[in-house]
Order: C-alpha cells, then structure tokens, then sequence
C-alpha cells in the first residue's frame, strides 16, 4: 500500500472539514483531506443550499398560484405551472458549481484532497481506498474528524421507495399529491412548507405537542398559524407506527390511544440526525463520547491528543457555521495560535415561512440561568417596510439583564428575518447593550428597524408602538 | 491618549452615560481594543472625579 | 383669535416633527404639533414608503412577466396582467394605516395635534388657521421647526399634466408607455427602475456622466449594468430644455452639443429637494442659513435662542431616518438631558436593483480624510445564499484603518442587502474592528455571510474567496 505523510489529515470534506483545511493551507499547514461522497458535505449537497433553493422555487410558485387567484396589487396571472424536474436541475446546478468552488478553494490553498472513504488505523493512521488510483495508508501529526451526520431511520419505515429522508425530498422524483412529513422540527417544516407551496396536500405528524418543539412558544406561534393558514394539518401528540402503500401512514394519537391512518404517496422521515461515528474505524481509537456524538473541549480536542473534532459529529447544534467557526479554530491551534471555540452567541435560522432566527438566551432560558433579566417584543404590524412587502406577521424580540442592560439574546420570527442574524450575532459578541442598539440609526423602511424598536422598548422608549 | 481632534471612540451607550454624567469622552482613556472606551473605563474616570488621566496613563 | 400656551410646538408632521412630539410627550413635556397636509410628511405620504409598496409590486409584476417567458426555475404563467388603479390603491392602503398609527401614537404620547398650515410670527409664538375650527395663536417655550422638504422644479417644465413630480408618479393616473425620467439620484432612479418593471419604456436624462452620481463608480457598476440589461436608456451628460406634447422632451447633450427630443407621454422630474423654509413666516426669524437650508449646531439648536431644527429643512442628507434621531435628540434636550446629534454613522440606503447600502467612509472619503486604510469587497457571486436566490450580483465592501483595523465604512450593493444596514451602522457604532466582524459567527446561508467575509478578506484570511 502506498503511504504518504502530512501533518493534518481531515475526515470529510463538509463545512467542517474543507474550511478547516482551507484554513490550515493558508497558513502554511501541509494538509489533506479525504471525502468520500462529494465536497461541500452535507450542507451544499444535500443539506443547507439545496433546500434554500428549493424553498425559494416553491415560494415564487406559490405567489404565481396567488396571483392567479387575483392579489392585493393588483397583479393577475394565468395557468401558473411549475416543471420540477427543471427545478431539480437549477438546484443542481447550484450545488454543482459551489462544490466544484470548494474544489477550487482548497487547490488554491494546496491541500491534497483524496476522494474516497477514510478507514481509521489508529490516531494518527488512516487508510483510504481512493475512487480512483491504489489504496492509501495516511499517516499524519494531527487527525481531525469532520464526518458529519446522518439522517435518522425509523425502523417501522426504512428510507427507500416511498419512505423519503430529506436528500429524497430534496431531489424528487415527482411532486405526490399527498406527502406526510414525520417530524416537526425545522427540517422537516422547512421541507413540508415548501411542498404546500409547490401545490402538494401536506399533513405534518410530531410527537411533541407543538411544532418547532426545541423553540419557544410565543416564537413558533406566527409559525403554527402560517401553517394552519397554508392548509398544512397537523397531527401533534402522535407518533407513527408504519406504513403499507395502500392505507399509507398508521398513526397513534398518543394521548387518545387513537389509530388512524393517513394515506399518502410520498413520507418525508426528518426525525432527527446522527452524528456520523460507527463504520469507519473511529470505535477503535476508544474516544470519549457524549451520548451519540464524539466528545470535545472548548478547544475542539478529543480525548485522544492530537486527535480533533468538529461539526455534526460533535453534537448540537448542529449546524454549518458552527462547523465552519470550529474548522477555523481547530486549523489556527495546528498552525501553532492560541484559540478555544467559544463563541458568545450561534445563530439559529429556520428557512420556514414566516423565519425564524434565534441567537443567545431566549427570556425562558435566561430565567431558568438565573438572571434578573427584561424582554420585549416589536411587532412588524408596526414596521413600514413589513407592510409594504406584504409581511407584517412576526416580531423581533430582546433579552437584557436588568442590571446592565447587556443584551443576552434576540429572536425574531417573520418573513426575511433570516438576514437580521448579522445585527443580531455582532451585537452579542460586541457586548452591545440595549442603549447601544436602540441609539443606533437604522435605516428607513427596513425590516431592521424593528430591532432598533426592540431596544427601545425594551428601556420603555419605543417609538412607534 | 488619543491624536488631536480625534474623535473619542465609544459606543452609543457609553457616549449617552457620558453626557448625562456631564463627562467628556476626550478625557477619557479607552482600554480598549483600538483606543475604544469601555463601560469601565468611564466608572473609573469619574470615580476619580472626572479628572483626565496622565498621559499614558 | 384663540390663544394657547404650549412648552414645545414641533410645526411639522413628518418623521422629524413626529418622532420629535412624541418623545418629548412621553417624557412629559407639553407638546404641540401643527400639520398642514397629513400626519407622516413626506415620508409616510408620499416618499420612502409608498415608493417601496410600489417597488414592491412592481418587482411582483417583473417576475410574472418574467415566469411568462419561462424561468430557469421551471416556473410558468400565463398572460400577466397590472391593474395599476388596484395597486395605487393596495398602495393608499398602507399609507391611511400608517399615517393613523402615527396619529394613535401622538394622542397616547399626549400630544395635541392641529391641522392647519402654522405662520411663524416670532421665535415664540406661531398662528395657524386649522382647517377647522377658528384661527390659533400658539405661544410656546421652544419651537421646533420640521417643516421638510418639496421637490425641485424646472423652470422649463413645471409640475402638472404630464410633467410628474416623484408625488405624482406614486399615484399614476395610467401607466405610460414611454417614461422619460429627468436626474438618476436615487429617487429617479428607484422610480425609473420600477415603471420599467411595470413594462413602461423608460429613459434617464442625467446632467452628470455617471448614474448615482454622489455614490462612488466600483459601487454603482452593478447598478448601471442591471439598468442596461433591464432596457432603461440613459442619455448621461444631457440636460433636458423643455417638453412638448408633439416632440416630448427636448435634450441637450452638453459635450457634443447635440440636441435631440425625446418622445414620452410621461416626464418624471427628480432633480433634487429643496429644504421647505419659505412661505410660512420662516424668514422673519433671520435665522442663519447653511446655503438653502436652516443652519444648525450638534445640538440641532438653530441661531435663535430655543429655535430648533431638524430633517430635510437642515439639509444633507435628506433622509427619514436622520429626521427621527434628530427628533428624538432635540425632544430630550428641552425634557432637560444632556444631548448631542453625533452618530458615527447614518446609513443610506437606494432601493433600486440591486440595493445600494453606504454606511461611514468610503475608500475615496477616507483617503481624502488623509486616513490610511485598507478596503475588501467579497462578492455575492461566492455566496451560497445568493445563489439560491437567484442574486448573485453586487458585493459587500468594507474600509478599515491600516494601523487598528477600526472599521470605517461599509457599502453594499445587491438584491435585498438593505438589510445587512443593521449590522453596518450597529458595527459602526459600537467601534467594531475587522476582526469583530470577522470572528463573528454569521448564520448560514445567509447573505450576511458576505459581511464576515468582506472582514476576514481585509485581514488576508477570507475563505471562500
Ligand atoms: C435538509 C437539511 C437542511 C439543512 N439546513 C441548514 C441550514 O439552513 N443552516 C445550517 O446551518 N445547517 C443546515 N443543515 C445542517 C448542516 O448541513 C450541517 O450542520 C453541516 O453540513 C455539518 O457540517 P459537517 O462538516 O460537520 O458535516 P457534513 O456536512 O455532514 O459533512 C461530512 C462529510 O464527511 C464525509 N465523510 C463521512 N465519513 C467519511 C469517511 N469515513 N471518509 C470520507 N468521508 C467521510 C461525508 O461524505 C460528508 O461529505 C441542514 C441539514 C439538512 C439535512
Ligand atoms: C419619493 C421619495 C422617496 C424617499 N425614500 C426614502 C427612503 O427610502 N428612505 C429615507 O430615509 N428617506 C426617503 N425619502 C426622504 C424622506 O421622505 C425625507 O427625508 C423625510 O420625510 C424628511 O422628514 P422631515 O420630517 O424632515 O420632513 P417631511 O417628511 O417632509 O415632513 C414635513 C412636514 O411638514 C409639513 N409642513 C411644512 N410646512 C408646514 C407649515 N408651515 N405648517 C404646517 N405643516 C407644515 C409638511 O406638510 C410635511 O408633512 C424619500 C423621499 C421621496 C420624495
């Protein structure tokens, strides 16, 4: 077997793994890192981008199907039809040129990347039997594991044929006339709502008696009634217990110890996702664990000296700026820097409709801390901008100590909130307090503006409510 | 302290705690990344009743 | 004639007058505001937000339209349609609920409104004759002039039949075929854009060589390339002479010495606002002036003891957002703080398309300020987000201090960057160096990633480019 040496070898190409390379290589890091699948992981494959897409192609198809229906503006379109096998090929299109960038990104900071699956030797050994070429015995300094997650199974309905999991989704073969989605957190509302939207009778089912259970209630509010207005029905409470193509989805209200069963052509699975640690050797080096996922300190280190992690693998939340922060972190310590990973706040976006973002402490969980702590809420049906885009549901909301006014966290739901997280995540890692953001001049008509007033509000000087 | 005619760098909550403490801000020493004048910094300055500091200081 | 005695009247009922009456009502100061046309001024009746509710649609049409031609989307619709009287009034709509709610939030602030155009007599005392009710000596201790501004005619075409004010074109009687639009500031501009996106022919006469001619040429080529390819023509170096119903507007190109006409049915004139300091009495204050607009000091105090001033009637830059923090400035100096207008920064924003953002110090300014500094722009064309929504014009472009990296400035321009302004002015604001920017975890796919690119890029450590 051909062997070759490198001071960092990457597992997986994802956010993680590539910026973490990217990042090495710049800094003068001889690096390598092997992908199996395809780079850009699951975020630009089959994750984060793809799905944005599709959620915009429904969005513009349902405001034509509004619009045959006759709008406010006055607009007025007829025979709105949407070819979804065209839509699938400009979603690849995307994801073919932002891996194919990846591709050329990390060539320009010359790390050496293998296509093919990484077997794990020891802490400082890999194995590789590339796509193409012989196999390959890696030794390296530094092993960092970037392997990602993988969606969960329901073991009563394996993916396959009508069972989809959301790469499924994200690629389908055809637009069902009914689909049901398992799982109401944001992958699977993200997916359904933009199913409604491309015309398809959605029916959600989740076990937790509200959608978006990981999130507060006031902030999934706007979110339930968007559905509810959408057509969407929901089945909360209730669990699933199988499928067979001619009755479709067997249902359990769980309280009501009810059966029933949903037909449907299509089943979206999105119950979660699993750190991706079993089938590649990683047993064999013994790691700490937390739960499911790989164990790390504040400085992305493993139990295992010289051996790192970061990403999906290590847990919640997982999300891909926080894969990419840590690629960050864990790249400068092997460039020699002092860094630890610990960042004030991660945002959290959902790309439902309405948005949702939530950065930092929320009021609940701020209280639950401990803290002596003020909140408040503006809402866009005060917001100017809001009406004229035809998006007044929602709000921007504040968390503060009461002390200090130092700001804890912000959360906001409504249409286009997704872009505030930037005001939003600087602020908390400015150390902002509510005087600084609410003497801030926002620009009119924007959106942001509604943070402005959140502040405000917050000091009991709002001016526009 | 800082260049002649610069202006003193703090955010918006500092400046107002500033002008209501009757406080000039070109007084006063940011510790600071880039000269920048920290909630702290201005606690300090008027616990030595609002007296610049010593250059340098 | 009635007389009454007030602490502060504001004469002006605009953001500035507005704002200003109902801080200093909530602060408990006796507030008068005398209005003459409607609660809101400009901007609420006929500026920022009808222009935007107008954009609004008619970016809604342009993508109907588009759909019917076929989009790469796989979207299609069938023979759209704008029944512009419908728009106008969805658009009348938004105004009437949000000139009411600026009427709601003064009674609730405690603020006695008149309606009736107010006549300065002295520094002290103000007569108006409401449009009911009997004439009305107003006697107060501080007088706060918010009076606004009105659009700058041309002698050889005033306003009225076909010659459009920026009023008139946010109420069209019909929709023209042919447009001709006099001056591309962004008024022009974003009126010019949407009527071409409403299927009008559109052409732009511009004295200067340049669209946007006050916003720098790296920032406005992406603008210029969209006019190009959305059909608008632009006669740039002209000045127009006169218009005619047979011939329409008549041009000179002032290089070339050519002249050339024209032919429209609608002539919209944008050339300019004019601070509103005549007609009311202003003049016999003696106030001093700063050109045509009432001089003021960091205080917004004009040379008249407990004469204020504030918004478009003090000048540059003339923007609703300016007029409000004025206003809120000035309302708590007479409840008795300590206060000075001095922002690090007030954002302004064009909503044309792409947006066009500048925030502090462009490269040019701060070069000519004799500051050395270095600048970076990331593009949207390398932004994931960007990509899915079709919008992968423009860039992000920050300016920073060489020797601290204390940010100077920031500008922006693609679709829907109005709102990273939140995070520009409140990085502004709060002293933010680079490398707050840069180390902030921004949320994915977000098109605010582009802002902590621009930042890590003018470190040397950007990743995705
Ligand atoms: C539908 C969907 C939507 C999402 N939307 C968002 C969103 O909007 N915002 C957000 O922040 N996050 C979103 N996520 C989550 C995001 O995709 C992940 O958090 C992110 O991709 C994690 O990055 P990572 O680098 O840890 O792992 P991954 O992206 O999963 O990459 C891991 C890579 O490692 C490779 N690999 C694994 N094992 C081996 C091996 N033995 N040898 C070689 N290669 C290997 C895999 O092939 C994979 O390419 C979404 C996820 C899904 C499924
Ligand atoms: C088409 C257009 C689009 C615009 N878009 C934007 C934008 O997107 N963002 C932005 O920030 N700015 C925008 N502006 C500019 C913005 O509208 C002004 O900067 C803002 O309205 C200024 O506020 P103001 O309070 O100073 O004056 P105004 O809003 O002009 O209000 C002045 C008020 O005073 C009243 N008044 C005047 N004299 C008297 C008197 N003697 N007695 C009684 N009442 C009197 C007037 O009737 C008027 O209501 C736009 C302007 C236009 C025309």
């Amino acid at each position: 077997m051909k062997e070759v040496t490198t001071k960092l070898l990457v597992i997986g190409g994802g956010p993680g793994g590539y910026v973490a390379a990217i990042r090495a290589g710049q800094l003068g890091v001889p690096t390598m890192l092997v992908e199996g699948a395809s780079l850009g992981g699951t975020c630009l494959n089959i994750g984060c981008i793809p799905s944005k897409a599709l959620i915009h192609a429904a969005e513009a198809f349902e405001r034509a199907r509004h619009q045959a229906a006759g709008s406010p503006l006055g607009i007025r379109v007829a025979d709105p039809q949407i070819d979804i096998a065209q839509t699938v090929r400009w979603k690849d299109g995307i994801v073919t040129r932002l891996t194919g960038g990846v591709g050329a990104l990390l060539r320009k900071a010359g790390v050496q990347v293998v296509k093919g699956w990484a077997q794990v030797e020891d802490g400082k050994t890999v194995t590789v039997k590339p796509h193409e070429g012989e196999p390959l015995r890696i030794r390296c300094e530094h092993l960092l594991l970037a392997t990602g997650s993988t969606p969960v199974e329901l073991p009563s309905m394996p993916f396959g044929g009508a069972i989809w999991s959301s790469t499924d989704a994200l690629s389908p073969d055809l637009l069902p006339k009914r689909l049901v989605v398992v799982g109401a957190g944001y992958i699977g509302l993200e997916l359904g709502i933009a199913y409604r939207k491309l015309g398809v009778e959605v029916t959600v089912v989740e076990a937790a008696q509200r959608v978006l259970p990981s999130y507060d209630e006031e902030l999934t509010q706007p979110v339930l009634e968007a559905l509810r207005k959408s057509g969407i029905v929901l089945h909360l409470g209730c669990s699933v217990q199988g499928w067979d193509a001619e009755h479709g989805v067997h249902v359990r209200n769980d309280a009501r110890a009810e059966d029933f069963a949903l037909p449907a052509e299509r089943v979206l699975v999105a119950v979660g996702r699993r750190p991706h640690t079993a089938g590649f050797g990683l047993e064999s080096l013994q790691l700490d664990m937390a739960g499911r996922h790989v164990a790390i300190d504040m400085h992305c280190r493993t139990s295992m000296r010289n051996v790192w992690a970061i990403g999906d693998v290590t847990g919640e939340p997982m999300l891909a700026h926080r894969a990419m922060a840590q690629g960050e972190c864990v790249a400068e310590q092997i460039a020699g820097r002092n860094r630890r990973f610990e960042p004030m706040a991660i945002p959290a976006v959902c790309f439902t409709d309405p948005e949702v973002v939530v950065v930092g402490k929320t009021p609940g969980e701020a209280r639950a801390a401990g803290i002596d702590c003020i909140d408040a809420a503006f809402p866009f049906a005060a917001n100017g901008r809001a009406m004229t885009l035809e998006a007044t549901g929602g709000f921007v909301r504040v968390v503060a100590r009461k002390d200090n006014h130092l700001i804890l966290g912000w959360q906001a739901v409504g249409q286009g909130v997704a872009e505030l997280a930037a005001a939003f995540g600087q602020s908390m890692e400015m150390g902002a307090r509510l005087e600084d953001v609410g003497h801030t001049i926002h620009a009119h008509p924007t959106l942001g503006e509604a943070v402005q007033e959140a502040a405000l509000k917050a000091l009991g000087q709002a001016l526009h409510i | 302290l800082r260049k002649e005619g610069e202006r003193p760098l703090a955010s918006p909550s500092v400046r107002r705690r500033a002008l209501d403490l009757g406080l000039d801000l070109r007084l006063v020493h940011g510790s600071g990344p880039a000269g920048r004048i920290a909630h702290h910094d201005l606690d300090a300055f008027a616990a030595g009743g609002g007296q610049a500091q010593a250059a340098g200081g």
